[in-house]
């Protein structure tokens, strides 16, 4: 066995480690820290795994605001008075029993997967050429299976939807109550006012390079989230209220973006979701440009969650 | 040259893991709560540090230079912010 | 070279897993908050040393010290958005 | 380009337009806010009933599928869009369900002059649009991935119209949907995970093609089904929907029990019908019926000793859904494809109207306690007897579409030797009429002190839910021509099995 | 052995252990928490998998790579739906529990 085979051996070993403490820890605010620490491993798993572009989404994702989400999630149910009665002894035996087997035979599968294995990357390579990018996963997602990640975005909306529908009628219009307001100057108030600017610049390059290289849309999108989720903790920017036009617009402006191109070559005779040929790119940026927009303002609001504060002046 | 290079290297990042190890024992040994920050952030700082250095000769030029520091900056703007955050929430509770 | 590099990352990871304990034993949450505050800075040695400094590593690395004060923000922040919905809805009643 | 871009052009472009249109609305409605939600949406539904029916005419005339390749890319690198017999009747009877929810709900979600917008009226007419774009999804899509795309759709769709109102018992309701979604939604993604890491591909025809009898693909179908089996709440995990169902407000709970739960059923047939014909074997399909015929006599027993209208019906779609799940252990038989997707048909109008016709007398009255229905019949003579006609579909009494349902299912198992679903279809065709009894006898009664009506029930609504209840009837009475509509785009039509 | 089967197998065993959270704790947000695990599983795998087809120059295939962030977004999602769902009942209740209250259920209760 050589080095790298050693490392991620380790590595596998404390994310599972580190995933069976998340399934056990007695209390909620050990296993949620425990979870940001697996998002973090989960992203370096997926760098030994040559997935770059998964590994951007991850870490921005998977461990930073998914952690910040449930973090808040913790604080607020801290007071909560509940008599939880946990499964029986049979009950944890039997769930044991059956989740002992579902791993067992997806082991027994994993060891008995085809070699050579089926892929499509040869495919993906050689159709690359038409598209004008570079880079074969956000091909994959802008162009070779634009419908999947259409229809992603406007489940993303859907989902914020959904959780504004949770606000109390008294509420609507208003804005989600996060962060604070009352204080100026103070570490986090340094801090937001170092990384914003430069995570907002981070985000925009990581979408630009995203055509050639590892990020886009996603990755670009979950860090300016990052950042406004930032902003709003330390007070140094509001939450919008989620009756703002404006908001709405760059909310829907990536399915929007999407589905207009899409219909547009519809009309044109070319088909749904075809690009123009030799401006395949320009178009794709240009629907990107609008992703990471939507995408960054819809997580951002995910974590921020449905309007707690009147509306009004 | 690269053997001077490398040597560089070695000696930076294990300059740069001991840390890690020395901010851990601290995390791990020390009392209370407050003396586990100081060592932690000295382990963040230097630790990271030295390996990036370690790490410079390594990367193309000048972006991926450019890129470590900038790393390297954030996370000292980070971990500074953070342990005076976490220290005033110690020291308010 | 990469095989050092290799050692250096897996040396670090032990080290940053060891600081884990601190999840589990707490005592108090901030002690939690400084091993999941350590492990941000230490993937990123990690991440660097494994990749041996690749360019994809790099931008990794730059999300990750973006990101590696956002838990311990959020982890002090959370509380006073609690505290203070509790204040308002204590008044309003 | 690849050459088979322009594979069919003309009814192609229609399936494109059945995911648009809805899609479209969402994004109008959102941004135009809930107060145009009604407009936009019943605009685009009466256009959604043409294009559906633009799409199952070209299914019906070509006796052909219809497909279009999006983006012009074919599988595996894309994915391909096909409606068979099935999806275009599907799309169809989605698209006039959720019409009549549309036309139906106006009352409850209006917007109070002086107001911009509400939460309520906001959020119920873009769910209702994704619900409507979700279920087109889930029909059109012929590829695994975009498959559990639709699927999530579908989820966060569901789960909010749960909880509408807001109130602690919905809200624990729609918290449990939701915990039983995401599991069922990850196991549907594990096996298409381990499909794609055996064969390479997620595109239902190219599987189909390639697929092999070995363990990879016996745990992929095990996991998928399981995974979709909790989200149609099928016996024994259905715990999640009886309380959901019946807290939501009612135009959503005929969404959510006639369309929902059919959507997460239809990807179970296209994976044992399309994916892996003849594969899944014999002991798997007797499993996966004796769950269906434990859903149909647990959920009718329990629906005869409901005191709640609402909670009766809810158990009613529990013993209902039993019904779909009869025709994997026949899956050799012809008609046993026929009878269950009848089933996902007709009650889907069936449940429809009774919800919504619960929802009427629940309106009047300011309850649903069943006991204290009298005096409603009189009230409400139109509601009523869409409600009655409604149940005697489910009953099966001829010439009803729950009949000619019962008809083709208990065909099937006779032929097929299987005479115990017989006796599984009598005893459930039994208990359906004990509780529709017990439901509507006391709303037949005359009360003591007469009702009187607090204010006029608008006639649109009551004749939208007998217009529901008539086509439930109706199906049953007409149903050569959609059973031959059904078989159209079988490839795998089923082998005779020996005796 | 290579690092995708490590991989592989370590994604069987965060789906076991997510499965086992999701089915016996007891605790909602303990719950989303698992779904999270068991999610990560499912991704990681098709990772596996994506390694595994590794061909063309390409350090993986990437079209599951593209789908696992897709999946990824999603399953963000859900836990923001789910945590939304959470903190509402807990704003209308003071508790979290999944089990139905007294009142309203007994008609349930006696039945099942």
């Amino acid at each position: 066995m050589n080095v790298e085979l050693v490392f991620s051996l380790g590595l596998a070993l404390l994310i599972l480690a580190v995933a069976g403490f998340v399934i056990v820890a007695r209390g909620s605010f050990a296993a949620i820290v425990g979870f940001v620490a697996f998002g973090l491993m989960l992203s370096l798993a997926w760098m030994g795994l040559s997935a770059p572009d998964v590994a951007l989404t991850e870490s921005a994702l998977g461990g930073g605001v998914t952690g910040a989400l449930l973090l808040g999630a913790c604080a607020r149910l801290r007071r909560a008075s509940d008599v939880e009665e946990t499964l029986g002894l049979v009950g944890r035996g039997a769930a044991l029993v059956l989740c002992l087997g579902v791993t067992t035979g997806l082991v027994g599968v994993v060891l008995c997967l085809p070699d050579p294995a089926p892929t499509l990357a040869p495919v993906a390579k050689q159709s690359l050429a038409s598209t004008g990018l570079g880079n074969a996963v956000t091909a994959t997602l802008m162009v070779y299976r634009a419908l999947d990640t259409m229809l992603e975005k406007v489940v993303l909306l859907l989902a914020l939807v959904a959780v504004w529908s949770l606000a109390p009628d008294r509420f609507w219009g208003g804005r989600p109550v996060f962060g604070s307001r009352q204080e100026k100057g103070g570490p986090l108030s340094f801090l937001a006012r170092v990384l914003i600017p430069i995570g907002i610049l981070v985000g925009i390059y990581l979408f630009w390079v995203g055509a050639d290289a590892p990020g886009g849309a996603f990755a670009g999108g979950a860090i300016i989230a990052a950042m406004g989720i930032l902003g709003f903790f330390a007070g140094v920017s509001a939450v919008p209220a989620v009756s703002a036009f404006r908001l709405r617009v760059a909310l829907a402006a990536g399915v929007a973006v999407f589905l207009g191109v899409g219909l547009a070559g519809l009309a044109a005779g070319t088909g749904f979701l075809t690009y123009p040929e030799n401006f395949a790119k320009p178009v794709i940026v240009l629907i990107e440009v609008a992703m990471t927009l939507s995408i960054g303002v819809t997580l951002a609001l995910l974590v921020v969650g449905p309007p707690g504060e009147s509306f009004g002046p | 040259m690269s053997v001077a290079l490398n040597v560089f290297t070695i000696a930076a990042v294990s300059f740069g893991a001991f840390f890690f190890l020395a901010g851990t024992v601290g995390l791990l040994r020390f009392p209370d709560t407050l003396t586990r920050l100081h060592a932690l952030t000295k382990a963040d700082n230097l630790g990271l540090g030295l390996i990036m250095l370690g790490l410079l000769p390594h990367v193309a030029w000048p972006f991926g230079a450019l890129k470590l520091i900038a790393v390297w900056v954030l996370v000292l703007v980070a971990s500074a912010s953070a342990s005076q955050l976490i220290a005033r929430k110690v020291r308010d509770t | 070279m990469r095989e050092f590099l290799l050692y250096a990352a897996g040396f670090v990871l032990a080290m940053v897993a060891l600081g884990l304990v601190r999840i589990l034993r707490g005592p108090d949450d901030a002690d939690r908050m400084m091993a999941a505050q350590l492990l941000g800075s230490g993937g990123i040695a990690v991440l660097l040393l494994s990749a041996g400094g690749g360019l994809p590593a790099a931008d990794v690395a730059l999300v990750l010290a973006l990101l590696a004060a956002f838990a311990s923000v959020a982890f002090v922040k959370s509380g006073d958005v609690a505290r203070a919905n509790k204040s308002e809805s204590e008044e309003g009643k | 380009m690849p050459p088979e871009a322009m594979a069919s052009p003309n009814a192609g472009g229609f399936l494109v337009l059945a995911l648009a249109l809805p899609v479209a609305g969402i994004l109008l409605v959102f941004l135009a806010g809930g107060r145009y939600g009604r407009g936009i949406t019943l605009a685009l539904l009466v256009a959604g009933v043409g294009i559906a029916s633009v799409i199952a005419g070209g299914v019906w005339r070509t006796g052909d599928t219809v497909t279009y390749l999006a983006g012009g890319w074919a599988p595996p690198l894309g994915i391909k869009l096909r409606a068979d017999g099935l999806s275009a009747a599907m799309i169809l009877v989605t698209s006039v369900v959720t019409l009549a929810a549309g036309l139906y709900a106006p009352h409850e979600f209006r917007v109070p002059p002086g107001k911009p917008e509400t939460r309520a009226s906001l959020s119920f007419w873009v769910l209702l649009l994704s619900v409507w774009a979700a279920m087109n999804a889930v029909f059109l899509g012929n590829d695994l991935f975009n498959l559990y795309v639709a699927l999530e759709l579908l989820t966060f769709a569901g789960v909010p119209l749960v909880c509408l109102s807001g109130t602690p018992l919905t809200l624990t309701a729609a918290l449990r949907y939701l915990l039983f979604a995401l599991l069922g939604s990850a196991l549907y993604l594990l096996g298409a995970v381990l499909l794609y890491g055996s064969y390479g591909t997620l595109d239902i025809g190219l599987l189909a093609a390639q697929i092999r009898p070995e363990p990879a693909l016996w745990l992929a179908i095990a996991l998928m089904t399981a995974g979709l089996a909790a989200k149609t709440a099928l016996f024994p995990v259905h715990i999640w929907l009886p309380p959901a169902h019946s807290g939501a407000p009612p135009a959503a709970s005929a969404l959510l029990s006639a369309l929902v739960v059919k959507g997460s059923f239809f990807l179970i047939v296209r994976l044992w019908f399309d994916v892996a014909p003849r594969m899944t074997g014999a002991i798997a399909g007797q499993i996966l019926g004796a769950m269906g015929a434990g859903a149909i006599v647990f959920g009718g027993v329990v629906a005869l000793r409901q005191a709640r209208l609402k909670l009766l019906i809810a158990y009613s779609t529990v013993a209902q859904i039993g019904y779909l799940f009869l025709m994997f252990p026949l899956a050799a038989e012809p008609n046993a494809l026929a009878g269950g997707m009848f089933q996902a048909i007709s009650h889907a109008f069936a449940k429809a109207a009774m919800f919504m016709a619960a929802g009427l007398m629940a309106g009047v009255l300011g309850h649903d306690r069943i006991a204290d229905l009298s005096g409603i019949g009189r009230a409400l003579p139109i509601t009523v007897f869409a409600f009655g006609l409604a149940a005697l579909s489910l009953v099966g009494v001829p010439p009803s579409g729950g009949f000619f349902t019962k008809c083709l299912l208990l065909s099937a198992s006779f032929t097929a030797g299987q005479w115990w679903w017989a006796a599984v279809i009598l005893i459930g065709g039994l208990l359906a009429g004990g509780y529709m009894f017990r439901a509507l006898m006391p709303a037949l009664t005359d009360p003591e002190i007469p009702l009187t009506l607090p204010a006029p029930v608008s006639r649109v609504r009551e004749i939208v839910v007998l217009a529901l209840a008539v086509c439930a009837f109706l199906v049953g009475m007409f149903p050569q021509k959609p059973i031959e509509l059904l078989q159209i785009g079988r490839v795998h039509l089923p082998e005779v099995a020996p005796p | 052995m290579s690092i995708a089967t490590i991989f592989g197998i370590c994604a069987a065993c965060l789906v076991g252990l997510g499965l086992y959270g999701l089915i016996a704790q007891p605790q909602p947000l303990r719950k989303i928490l698992a779904f999270n695990i068991l999610g990560g599983g499912i991704f990681l795998l098709f990772g596996a998998v994506a390694r595994r087809g590794a061909a063309a120059g390409m350090g993986g295939d990437p079209v599951p790579q593209a789908l696992v962030i897709t999946g990824i977004v999603v399953a963000f999602s859900a836990t923001a739906l789910g945590v939304a769902i959470l903190l509402r009942l807990f704003e209308e209740t003071g508790g979290t529990s999944l089990r139905d209250t007294p009142k309203e259920s007994q008609s349930e209760e006696t039945n099942s």
